[in-house]
């Protein structure tokens, strides 16, 4: 590669040049760094940027802009191929601390001295493209959202391989009778077309479909996933849409409410197959149902059972007491519900339900006789009433989603990843715990999918897509629903949580495009979500490696295995670049082209520390660039002051700091370190879904490292600090100094 | 009017549900009653009824034909309309408990009959259908002397003032009874009503 | 499946809340060029206004951070804020779409210093507050406004403070001579990401929001929640700023009601939830009542709403209120039937929130998709395309699910394929 | 300009709310409209009376009326009593939304050979005043302003309830909080006090057979009244007026209050401030509590 020519620029505009002695930063770049910098008023004005652009056309190969938040003028300063470093001199300088301050001052110098010493330490990253890529789609589940999955794939003109368990397409909705209403004025049962859409599938090219066929291996990356199937083939894919769907609750565990003591009790999913064969008839002697109970909640939103809610059953048995009724107008349709859940337009159906004279009763069922008469605990009449003379009771059964495969027996390994790592359930904080606090939380027992693996991934942590909780592979964004903790592969439909026809099918269009883009990705070699397009990935220095293992356990995201020797391999498309793995080494063999533990150790290094008798503490802060940066830019904006004392470092998640990081920090002469980043735990906010917390698992080990140094564990903290932190985190920073500053300097200051 | 079926209350029967739903003015749209308790909530003296209507509907539904038809919350109603306006359903719930009411009395129940309502109602319908115009002084009387002699007086006295009162404003006339020209006209207005309502019952929308 | 040869591969996306924004970066990613078509003068809508999110209590700047963060990395969108869809021609493949841009009167180069800000006097109701609090005449929306760029109110660009604001800008950002402009756009398809307005809650006179001051709506108490909000994030009575002991969380207030809003608005009930939250986090004394027709916390939200089950603190009536009067003190008391007690109550509180719903934020002529259900959602079918609220009441995961979605049908309408309508039918 | 309105006083106009009549024929003739008697009306059954009648005898009753104010030409229907108004309009509306109480209802009229199709618009003479006329209107008749006076304006029920929509399209109050009446009373240059009784019960019907389930309601509105710093009540309704006033002497023995408000017609309130005669025209002398101050005022 070419000498690296660096060249530094400074703006002094938006008060930066009021605030503080450029040319002291200009002799600063030229003293230490030898380099010629280039100041500007308004550098990111027409005339700066040509100033930049000038250098560029001249030969300079590296930017370093010293000027504002790398969060703002992005367009104006980005000079792409050309790697572009930014130094903050504005919102976390000027705007937030004293102006013509000699601590001000210091605190640019040293700015300008770490983007230097960060310019010193990377390079461009060149991307890992090496190889063949297949931008072929697997769907795996030949049910609505699979066959819609497989159509979308086709309409943006990609290959799908579409698998189906059973020996034909359609999944349930061929059991099924009519379909919720999905289209304006959402008042009735709509028409089942599923045919319609097996039919669109089969006349599409693009998509060839396998049945009776299952995934029994799968290794490999995205754009780079080697798929064994159950039929001997082996196919390379892109990217994987799991469309696996669901199954009902087993009803067989709800004796309480009847199930098996009479066959005339049935779950909705049988009376919907009655309904689809245009045969309803009381299963014990085939008469006619002309008086039907409708049980909701039979096995959802019971800790016994399924904790959650099914969302579904509400309006799917509405839909079947209207069907029952317009075949024969003087049934009796109850239904005994708790909370009847028909969101948004839904409650259009709930009113043609009522209209056509089902009636609801809320309370809970407590008993089913063997004569089907029903015993309902009338929350609303404040009574015990009888329900006699049923000719069937239906149990509306919750959807268990199918993130295992029930026909498979369970693995040997990977157990703890269908168990769900969160307690939805835990409680949230309340203020000073006085008055009655919440009693104490025992962790809730999680509903666990039984069964094989779907996708038996050959991966070092495990077979299964890790859950979050309740059998749902899911990260719980809410802003970003489709992320996985498994690049690459997507879940759409029930499996990924209870839906209807419609939102599934609209789920399936969702996941799709997400595949689209990783396959795209994956061949570029640039990342997924979040940090999209970055070209980095992590390379080891196997030379060095210990074969400690942390790295391939650590990865949020399984992107690490290991081989015969236990080596670390990286599958470098299921990185998402965070560098938790980086954090994790205890050896600094893990490192990204712009981003290592060297880097950020010589940044820390190059501060200059200032000794005991000026009575200035130094306190290394080192901020998650997602939301504690942006909480201190806002802060800036908003002008609030902190303690001048401190010098903060970007990282990409609390999960890549090393704890070499904090020693060398500590050995240098800095007087405390704090790690400030997101909440980890079961409301866990981190992008990286693990990240802060295996910074705070390993800070929980820290301490005695440094009682070991015969320092104060108190020098080292972790801060949460969520993105609307911009008036709290000054408080908290200057908190932490004072604090520092009564335990008093670190002795090895000067040293 | 068509008989009511008998049904045993405390057993879910939809039979009375849908003879209300079919027969009581309004009671079409009560199938759409989702027991959010606006009507009771907003009924003035709401806390005097023993159901109150949210509660009533549901017992319509659960069958307790004559929890329902003896309950005082169809007696209790003031017309105030409260219920009818705020419906999220749009349930006409005022209009319900007053043909409710007609029904109660129809049926013969004794606490629907012997209610101040019921007794005030027949006051009320005999001067308005016999002279086709309500004469406040003989509704009030024969309401109060519906309940008997002695009572009839004791209520007579105690609102003597207030009847003073009003014949010195000039606000209650002594002699003749108010009335329309042509009475005979209306009598045979209202007989075919009557007729064409028992005739004709649940055709109503 | 129809061939047709698009004219223009540029997808539109008009509104630039949490769907249109990930409408945008998710059709941008997997290659397309997009233009996004904003009302207001930064990105966010409603969701930049809410204090937190459901169920995790998480902030929604923190979303929006990094999907900034994937606009300023993609090179394919292009933003025009203040401006809104005048007048659409052509159909898929070949849109001529009208767009007309309100004056900002601060041009691109902004570096938002806020000189401006600091030489003017006016002072506005902010709308980013709902009007609970003011903004000088020259302003920057909020903290995480992107753009990053401020504006000037076109009540003073003709004045003399107009004329101090230009002169205070050392890089000569301001423009007052700014008219704003109409032009047209060529695109081969448009995704409808408008949004939602709150539910006037003037409307619901029983409840009288309109007089009694300590009865506020639920997008008001997100404001007073937030940290940048009119209070700083603490939770005030708006009548006299005294820390409310007992707060009535009012469910269904217009939404299930054929008098108002005849559909669930779906996200209330979980929204109040979260509320109760708020107040508990910051008031240890705090009783919250929340009152309610039915619960509606599907799927897995059903695990927050038994979190705040468990706060003996937090009482759940299963009652719509009748009305609310004012009391003896001048606060608010609510009244209806407990329908579990039969218990006929009159509850006096320091604090009311309205859980008002979610309304289609565009009406009448503004109604340019291709197709809307009788409520003015946009329904998504054949070239109509919808996304998030706009096309029906969704919560926040719902709506960036509909978004996608939504950018994946706009990709087959300007790749010249369509093979079946995103929600599943021909 | 005089505008000819089919006029449906009610039996109260003839006993308890004569008062009602006389002052709202005094004022309408000088608002400019010419109200005709409907054509030998009859009683619209109140809230009772389909009790005894059945609900298609209470809407015989009302048919009649309409039946004859058709025939005598088809002008508005317009009435000043709360109950007469609820159940014209609530039948008017029933005759034309449902054919088979249209076909029920005129096959009782033909038995008097009459019949009645709907047409007509039912209207309650406040609306009347608000949409036909104008309060400005009513302003500009104002010769003896009634300044000074502090009056509670106290709408009550039936008048905005259930029926707050017009005839003529468009609602024209609110259900909770209407404005009407305290603009009448500012028109006449009287101080309409803050009232949050506005709207209150009185109990009605209920009021008259037995006042012991609903006196609290009445002086519940009392106790707003006296908070409200009024000197006297004024309201719309026949029967509120009757309830409010007749029962404040067994309010006060029953609650040890001593309530003594007069409860006056915005009508009579009208009448006095146009500088008609206080007797003849608006009618002052015929209350149980005398009016004193605004008979004071009047001419």
């Amino acid at each position: 590669m070419t000498e690296r020519k660096t060249g530094i620029y400074l703006c002094s505009g938006c008060g930066i040049g009021e605030s503080v002695d450029v040319a002291l930063l200009e002799g600063v770049a030229k003293k230490e760094f030898k380099l010629d910098s280039r100041t500007h008023a308004c550098l990111c004005g027409d005339e700066g940027v040509a100033m930049i652009r000038a250098d560029i056309e001249a030969g300079v190969n590296q930017v370093a802009i010293a000027a504002c938040s790398a969060r703002v003028m992005t367009d104006r300063f980005g000079f792409e191929p050309i790697q572009v470093l930014r130094a903050d001199l504005r919102e976390k300088v000027t705007w937030s601390h004293a102006p013509n301050h000699e601590d001000t001052q210091a605190l640019a110098e040293d700015a300008v001295r770490m983007v230097l010493t960060q310019a010193g330490k990377v390079k461009a990253p060149e991307p890992y493209v090496e190889g063949e890529w297949s931008s072929r789609i697997l769907v795996m589940g030949g049910g609505v959202t699979g066959l819609e999955a497989a159509l979308q794939s086709a309409a943006l003109g990609h290959e799908v391989l579409l698998l189906e368990k059973s020996d034909r397409l359609g999944g349930r909705a061929l059991d099924a009778s009519k379909r919720l209403p999905y289209r304006p004025p959402y008042a009735q049962p709509e028409v089942n077309d599923i045919a319609g859409l097996v039919a669109r599938v089969g006349a599409e090219s693009k998509i060839s479909a396998r049945l009776g066929c299952t995934v029994t291996q799968t290794s490999g990356m995205p754009g780079r996933f080697m798929v064994n199937l159950s039929d001997g083939s082996v196919e390379t894919v892109g990217a994987i849409v799991v469309a696996t769907g669901w199954r009902p609750y087993d009803a067989s565990k709800l004796g309480h409410l009847g199930y098996g003591a009479s066959p005339d009790v049935v779950t909705g999913v049988e009376l919907e197959a009655m309904l689809k064969a245009g045969k309803v008839a009381r299963k014990s002697n085939g008469a006619p149902v002309k008086s039907v109970a409708f049980v909701q909640c039979a096995g959802s939103r019971d800790p016994d059972h399924l904790p959650y809610c099914s969302s579904v059953c509400c309006a799917s048995s509405l839909k079947q007491a209207l069907e029952l009724i317009e075949a024969e107008p003087d049934t009796n349709a109850y239904v005994v519900y708790q909370e009847m859940r028909t969101p948004g337009v839904m409650e259009e159906l709930y009113r043609t339900a009522q209209s056509a004279g089902v009636i609801f009763m809320k309370g809970k069922v407590k008993t089913v006789g063997a004569d089907l008469t029903v015993t309902v605990a009338d929350e609303l009449i404040g009574e015990d009433v009888p329900l006699a003379g049923l000719d069937m009771v239906v149990l509306a059964t919750g959807m268990v989603p199918n993130s295992t495969n029930p026909d498979q027996p369970a693995p040997e390994t990977g157990a703890e990843q269908l168990a769900g790592d969160v307690d939805p359930e835990a409680p949230f904080p309340v203020a000073g715990y006085c008055g009655d606090a919440p009693p104490a939380h025992a962790k809730r027992e999680q509903a666990v999918p039984e069964g094989g693996s779907l996708l038996n991934l050959q991966y070092r942590q495990g077979p299964h897509l890790p859950v979050l909780h309740d059998g749902f592979a899911d990260s719980h964004y809410i802003c970003f629903p489709y992320e996985t903790r498994r690049t690459g592969i997507y879940t759409a439909g029930p499996v990924r949580r209870p839906m209807d026809w419609a939102e599934a099918a609209e789920d399936a269009s969702g996941a799709v495009l997400k595949a689209v883009q990783a396959v795209r990705s994956a061949s570029a070699g640039a990342a997924l979500h979040p940090r999209v397009g970055d070209l980095s990935y992590p390379k080891i220095n196997l030379n060095q490696c210990t074969k400690c293992k942390r790295c391939t356990v650590e990865c949020p995201f399984g992107a690490i295995d290991e081989d015969e020797q236990t080596y670390p391999i990286v599958n470098s498309t299921r990185c998402r670049r965070c560098g938790t793995c980086m954090g994790a080494c205890p050896v600094r063999t893990i490192s990204f082209d712009n981003y290592s533990v060297d880097m950020l150790s010589s940044m820390i290094k190059s501060v200059k520390i200032p000794d005991e008798f000026s009575g200035k503490p130094r306190i290394l802060i080192m901020a998650c660039e997602n939301d504690a940066i942006p909480a201190l830019d806002m802060a800036g904006i908003k002008r609030n002051q902190w303690s001048a004392h401190v010098r903060v470092v970007p990282v990409r998640c609390l999960g890549s700091v090393s704890l070499l990081c904090i020693s060398d920090a500590l050995s240098v002469g800095y007087d405390g370190v704090m790690m400030m980043g997101c909440k980890p735990g079961d409301d866990y906010q981190c992008h990286f879904v693990k990240g802060s917390a295996m910074a705070a698992e390993r800070l929980s080990k820290v301490g005695e490292t440094l009682k070991s140094m015969m320092l104060e564990p108190e020098r080292v903290t972790q801060a949460e600090a969520s993105i609307a932190d911009a008036d709290r985190l000054p408080k908290v920073i200057d908190a932490f100094v004072e604090q520092i500053t009564a335990i008093g300097f670190n002795p090895f200051k000067g040293f | 009017m068509t008989a009511l079926s008998p049904t045993p209350s405390k057993k879910y029967d939809l039979s009375f549900a849908r003879w209300v739903y079919d027969n009581v003015d309004g009671g079409d749209r009560l199938a759409l009653c989702m027991q959010c308790g606006t009507c009771s909530g907003s009924c003035p003296i709401g806390t005097q009824m023993d159901h109150g209507p949210r509660k009533l509907f549901m017992m319509i539904r659960a069958g307790m034909k004559e929890a329902v038809l003896t309950s005082n919350t169809l007696w209790n109603c003031v017309s105030c309309y409260n219920c009818v306006v705020r419906c999220p359903r749009k349930v006409p719930v005022a209009y319900i408990l007053h043909d409710l009411a007609t029904v109660a009395v129809r049926e013969g129940y004794a606490e629907a009959r012997n209610s101040d309502n019921a007794r005030f109602a027949k006051a009320f319908w005999w001067s308005a259908a016999k002279y086709g115009r309500t004469d406040e002084r003989l509704v009030t009387g024969k309401y109060y002397f519906s309940f008997g002699m002695a009572e009839g007086y004791k209520r007579g006295m105690a609102n003597l003032p207030i009847a003073l009162g009003m014949i010195k404003t000039k606000r209650m006339h002594l002699g003749m009874p108010h009335a329309c020209k042509n009475t005979g006209e209306l009598h045979k207005v209202l007989a075919k009503a009557a007729e064409i309502e028992a005739r004709d019952h649940g055709k109503q929308g | 499946m129809t061939d047709r040869q698009p004219q223009s591969r540029t997808i539109m996306v008009v509104g630039g809340g949490i769907a249109g924004v990930t409408a945008a970066i998710e059709a941008a990613e997997a290659g397309y060029d997009v233009v996004m078509v904003e009302k207001s003068p930064t990105l966010g809508g409603r969701v930049a206004q809410m204090n937190r999110y459901f169920p995790k209590l998480c902030h929604p700047t923190c979303g929006l951070e990094i999907n900034y963060q994937r606009i300023k990395k993609s090179k394919r969108i292009s933003l025009f804020t203040l401006s809104t869809v005048a007048a659409v021609k052509g159909s898929a493949g070949a849109y001529t779409v009208t767009v007309k841009s309100e004056p900002r009167f601060v041009k691109p180069n902004c570096t938002a210093c806020g000189d401006c800000a600091a030489v003017a006097e006016t002072e506005l109701p902010d709308p980013f507050n709902y009007g609970m609090k003011t903004v000088k005449a020259a302003w920057l929306p909020h903290t995480m406004a992107f753009p990053m760029r401020y504006v000037v109110a076109p009540e003073v660009a003709k004045t003399p403070e107009g004329e101090r604001i230009k002169a205070a800008c050392k890089i000569g950002a301001i423009d007052l001579d700014d008219k704003g402009d109409t032009f047209d756009l060529e695109v081969g398809a448009i995704v409808w990401a408008t949004g939602w307005k709150p539910y006037p809650a003037a409307n619901l006179t029983a409840y009288r929001w309109s007089d009694i001051p300590d009865v506020i709506t639920n997008v008001e108490m997100e404001r007073l929640a937030s940290p940048d909000g009119p209070t700083k994030g603490r939770i005030v009575r708006p009548s006299d700023g005294a820390v409310p002991r007992k707060v009535a969380l009012i469910q269904c207030a217009g939404s299930r009601d054929l008098n108002h809003l005849a559909y669930c608005s779906r996200i209330c009930c979980l929204a109040s939830m979260k509320h109760a939250a708020y107040v508990r986090e910051q008031v240890a004394e705090a009783e919250v009542d929340v009152y309610y027709i039915d619960l509606r916390a599907h799927d897995k939200l059903e695990s927050f709403m038994r979190r705040l089950q468990a706060d003996p603190q937090v009482r759940f009536v299963k009652s719509k209120p009748a009305r609310i009067e004012r009391g003896e003190s001048g606060g608010p008391v609510v009244c209806g039937e407990n329908t579990l007690t039969r218990q006929v109550y009159a509850e006096p509180y320091d604090l009311v929130v309205l859980a008002t719903g979610m309304q289609a934020s565009v009406e009448g002529d503004g109604r340019l998709a291709g197709a809307y259900d009788d409520y003015g959602f946009v329904f998504t079918e054949g070239d109509s395309i919808g996304a998030g609220v706009a096309s029906g009441p969704l919560d926040v995961s719902m709506s960036v699910q509909s978004a996608t979605a939504a950018a994946c049908k706009a990709i087959q309408l300007v790749s010249g394929q369509v093979v079946s309508g995103v929600r599943g039918q021909e | 300009m005089t505008k000819t309105m089919s006029y449906y006083p009610g039996c109260s106009s003839q006993a308890s709310a004569v008062h009602l009549d006389t002052s709202l024929r005094a004022v309408m003739g000088k608002l400019g409209v010419q109200l005709r008697d409907v054509e030998d009306w009859n009683c619209c059954g109140a809230s009772v009376g389909h009790i005894e009648g059945g609900h298609l005898g209470q809407a015989a009753l009302s048919g009649r009326n309409l039946a004859n104010a058709q025939a005598a030409g088809g002008e508005d229907f317009v009435t000043p009593c709360a109950a007469c108004y609820l159940n014209s309009h609530y039948t008017n509306e029933k005759i034309r939304e449902n054919p088979t109480l249209k076909a029920q209802v005129n096959e009782a009229l033909a038995e008097a050979g009459k019949s009645y199709d709907g047409g007509l618009h039912v209207r309650h003479a406040c609306e009347v005043i608000v949409n036909d006329i104008g309060v400005d209107k009513v302003k500009e008749q104002v010769t003896n302003p009634l300044t000074g006076m502090k009056m509670a304006g106290w709408v009550g029920c039936q008048t905005v309830r259930p029926f707050a929509n017009t005839e003529r399209g468009g609602t024209w109050e609110t259900y909770d909080d209407p404005s009407f009446l305290d603009d009448f009373i500012a028109a006449c240059g009287a101080e309409a006090v803050p009232f949050k009784g506005k709207t209150k019960c009185c109990g009605g019907s209920v009021s008259v057979m037995s006042p012991d389930k609903t006196l609290h309601l009445m002086k519940d509105i009392l106790d707003e009244v006296k908070a409200s710093g009024a000197e006297a009540v004024v309201t719309p309704c026949p029967l509120c007026q009757t309830n409010l006033e007749m029962y404040q002497p067994q309010i006060n023995k029953a609650f040890g209050t001593d309530f003594n408000y007069p409860v006056l017609f915005y009508s009579q309130v009208m009448a006095v401030a146009f500088g008609l005669e206080g007797k003849t025209d608006a009618a002052l002398h015929q209350h149980l509590i005398p009016p004193e101050a605004l008979l004071s005022k009047a001419k």
